[in-house]
């Protein structure tokens, strides 16, 4: 991978990568698809020939997500990513039920752009259940069902965890919901382009740069009639869901991404090569000093190892990592004077402390075993380094 | 846009004077209840000065890096100079603290008036 | 300016873009500065030297754009463009007083933007006041005064209007709302990277695909403490205004085409260029066979001239000049098989068939004298054509 | 994608026999009250054939290019050729109508059908 432009780890002389599930580097193919596209600019509404033009790349780039997917080009609705996607689901929602009110379900490991917005519109005078998880961070689709009631509105749970990879049983959850006449929503922006992602009703929610396409663009699969407000007026754009003269070249680029990624996800080896490169960093890391892994070994994306560190911190190893050249993530979100522990940590019963030890190593379809032994041997040095210099030096 | 000066990042990088001086004659730990930041440094005298200091620290990666830059700044240092260090001064030692790592210049002051005392309460138990 | 890919044009042997309302090509600068950030790719709030790496690109442009509006870098909240810059606003605005309700006040020639979602939040149980324009399509200051209630919430007038480019007189419109202590919200789309825009407190809205930036990204100025409720959920971006991870290499467009706007802005020779461009395209157009001008002559945008020939429709013109590679647009904002007359000329005062009948040229920067005598020349021919296949030949 | 076919493009472009046949044999006119589209269409009879027929037309692009096809189509054809044309001939003939266009469609059968009625019309009148 091409090292960004900073002058910290060219003194290192090293730049791993390892950051995946934050946002991931575009692909050649999609570079080059949106060095083309940048030479098309009409607006894709205009009745002319320019608006033919721009009308036709997002046809494609429409027809690409919509392969990938497993659905109909009318049911893609393109937007600026996996947070304006989520929120518009929820906050829709609502909207859309404003006066009889109603009843939400979701998970408690859920992105911050679920959550929040589930917040949000319990202000607004919706009821919440937020369903718990067990140790592997998952939800028990039981609890989906005896959560369901008459006002219930809609259910929304995410298919792979973006802090631990873990994966929802979502085959299950969205049939429960459905078979109960109520409108299911899949955060899969972590999935998208990894696993397959197939949902044959509901709605479901992807978002561009985490799988090589640009940032700032993603999309909403509707499926089925589904009662939704739009947020974003104006022109009749995406079929009236979504207003804006559309982002032309980054839909552009995400079309291109879901085109490799389909590829990908059809190569015989994608299965065995994802859990070759997965299982290497997992035993790796689970080998170290005082590491216990927090990614449950079973349905989970292998890309992603959570690993805390006993008696560490989490974001000091980021900020150690990082001076050495590795960029990975710490479990918690913000990065403030007090690190606050993950929500999805604490969801899964582990202590305040593990919570705050840990740190997130996610590879892409780019990542290679040496890169991995590389990056195995500079955290095994870091962690070393640490405990070396704890006052509590036992572990 | 930088999260932390260069000085900060060789010193956690390239920690200095990690552990503690057998027998010390100062030491001192200090701990952030908040943030849970820890340090624990030693000091051996010379000659009414610091001859040498060693470090323990838990904390944030700026904590580390200062705790470490400390160590060799103080060398030398008497108990007077200790007492007079603020947080003004170890900021400007460690090249600058970004907002969220103001802490660490409140710490780095606390062990080091924490360490003259230590020295004094030492120096008199000498001289009795 | 480069043709696009498309058969037709290359048969008629001549592609003039003359729709740059509705969107404008890419300067060579901000295609340069796009390119050059597609090799960095972190998250802009990853904590690792790739995240601060792009968070400097972020950085930088936020710069650009504050320069160009005159603000300070924290006022400038990235989003994805114009209709969802204007429909945060509105519909924000909104939520943040949902429990009270209160009251809205706009123009009637907004862009449908703000229009829906006015009717949209009117829905919710705010009372609207859309205040009518004269001939020229201005709003009369003293009626915004009158407007004013003790509930009202906003005030929400455009700059330039997209379909005339009729400026409004945005200083004493804005005045009375402030003065009143009533947020005021600017549309300034069509204007910003053309006229200076500066508010000195309030909302502003721009899109960078209007002043040759990229298409899907914007910004929204926030001058004071304006209660808005945000839309989109997640993490705490944008200062907490607007969630989602950064379009980075949209903003970096953006930030790009302020600076070479603001450069523009500042050239000397900025206004008489525009008039010149603007004042020959108006003149040849107004000596027309039954062209009647529906741009007003003063406090208007010159690169924009919207024209009505009597007993024509726009919309066919429109596709014939298409079909002859001339891009212009009709006022009507939807092609379907009745074509709708255009709600600002309406607005103005014109009749049903004048509405019909209009169509829009509108220059950029890159406009040269060569090209309007070329699009002159073929407009004339065109509407020539199609008088004499009317049936009712009168004009 | 694309809003109208080759053929449509062609004739609006350049349309053919523009205009109306001095003393015609047969003449129709046809408004949608709904689009506003007219269509004023006129022709020469020789031999119990059109020889020639011209077309005056107010509308869409795609009415306009649809009536300047018709008038180089229906040349050759007997009053019941006429007759019996339909949206889907007209339609297959123009290369295809969009899904807002398919009044062209019924515009254009609407005055073939009224040019067949006042050709038969004169014809009658010519017979007496
Ligand atoms: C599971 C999940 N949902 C939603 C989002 C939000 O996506 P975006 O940053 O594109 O708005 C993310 C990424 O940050 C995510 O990991
Ligand atoms: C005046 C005005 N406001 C808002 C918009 C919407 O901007 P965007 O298409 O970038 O969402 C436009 C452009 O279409 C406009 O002209």
């Amino acid at each position: 991978m091409t090292p960004p432009s900073s002058g910290r780890e060219r003194a290192s002389g090293r730049a791993l990568y390892f950051d995946n599930n934050a946002t991931t580097p575009l692909l050649p193919s999609v570079k080059a698809a949106m060095r083309e596209a940048m030479a098309t600019y009409g607006n894709p509404s205009s009745a002319h020939f320019y608006g033919e033009a721009s009308a036709a790349l997002v046809a494609r780039a429409r027809a690409s997500v919509a392969a990938l997917l497993g659905c109909e080009p009318e049911q893609v609705v393109f937007n600026s990513g996996g947070s304006e996607g989520a929120s518009s689901v929820i906050v829709g929602t609502a909207l859309r039920h404003l006066w009889e009110g109603g009843h939400i379900v979701t998970s408690a490991v859920e992105h911050p752009a679920v959550l929040r917005a589930c917040e949000f519109v319990r202000g607004l005078g919706f009821e919440l259940s937020v369903l718990p998880v067990d140790g592997a961070g998952r939800v028990d689709p039981a609890s989906v069902r005896s959560a369901l009631r008459p006002g219930t509105r809609l259910v929304s749970i995410m298919h792979a965890n973006n802090e631990t990879g873990a994966l929802q049983p979502l085959e299950d959850l969205s049939s429960i919901a459905l078979e109960a006449g109520v409108p299911f929503h899949c955060d899969a922006v972590q999935s998208a382009g990894k696993e397959p992602v197939r949902l044959r009703e509901g709605l479901l929610t992807i978002s561009a740069h985490k799988f090589h396409g640009p940032q700032g663009v993603g999309a909403l699969v509707l499926r089925g009639d589904v009662p939704l407000q739009r947020l974003v007026f104006g022109g009749e754009q995406e079929h009236g869901h979504r207003a804006g003269t559309e982002n032309v070249l980054g839909i552009v680029g995400l079309g291109a991404a879901a085109d490799s990624a389909q590829d990908r996800l059809a190569e015989p080896d994608h299965e065995s090569r994802r859990r070759a490169i997965g299982g290497h960093l997992r035993e790796g890391l689970a080998s170290m000093d005082g590491a216990m892994v927090n990614s449950p070994l079973g349905d989970c994306l292998p890309e992603t190892v959570n690993v805390s560190f006993r008696k560490l911190r989490g974001d000091t190893i980021v900020d150690m990592l990082s001076a050495r050249g590795v960029a990975v993530s710490s479990g918690s979100a913000c990065h403030s004077t007090h690190p606050e522990p993950s929500h999805v940590l604490l969801a899964m019963g582990l202590s305040l402390d593990r919570a705050l030890g840990a740190v997130r190593f996610s590879c892409s379809c780019l990542t290679t075993h040496g890169e991995i032994d590389e990056v195995l041997a500079v955290t095994e040095q870091t962690v070393h380094q640490l405990y070396s210099a704890s006052p509590s030096r036992s572990r | 846009m930088a999260r932390f000066s260069d000085a900060i990042v060789e010193h956690f990088t390239h920690p200095k004077n990690v552990g503690e001086v057998p027998d010390p004659d100062a030491a001192a730990f200090v701990a952030d209840p908040v943030c849970g930041d820890q340090v624990r440094l030693t000091a051996r005298v010379v000659d009414g000065r610091v001859g040498e200091a060693r470090v323990l620290a838990h904390g944030c990666a700026a904590m580390l890096g200062t705790a470490s830059i400390v160590t060799e700044w103080i060398v030398g240092m008497r108990r007077g100079d200790l007492r007079g260090l603020d947080e003004a001064a170890v900021t400007r030692r460690v090249g600058g603290l970004a907002p969220g790592q103001s802490h660490c210049a409140r710490l780095a002051v606390d062990v080091l008036h924490a360490l003259a005392e230590s020295w004094q309460r030492t120096s008199q138990g000498n001289s009795t």
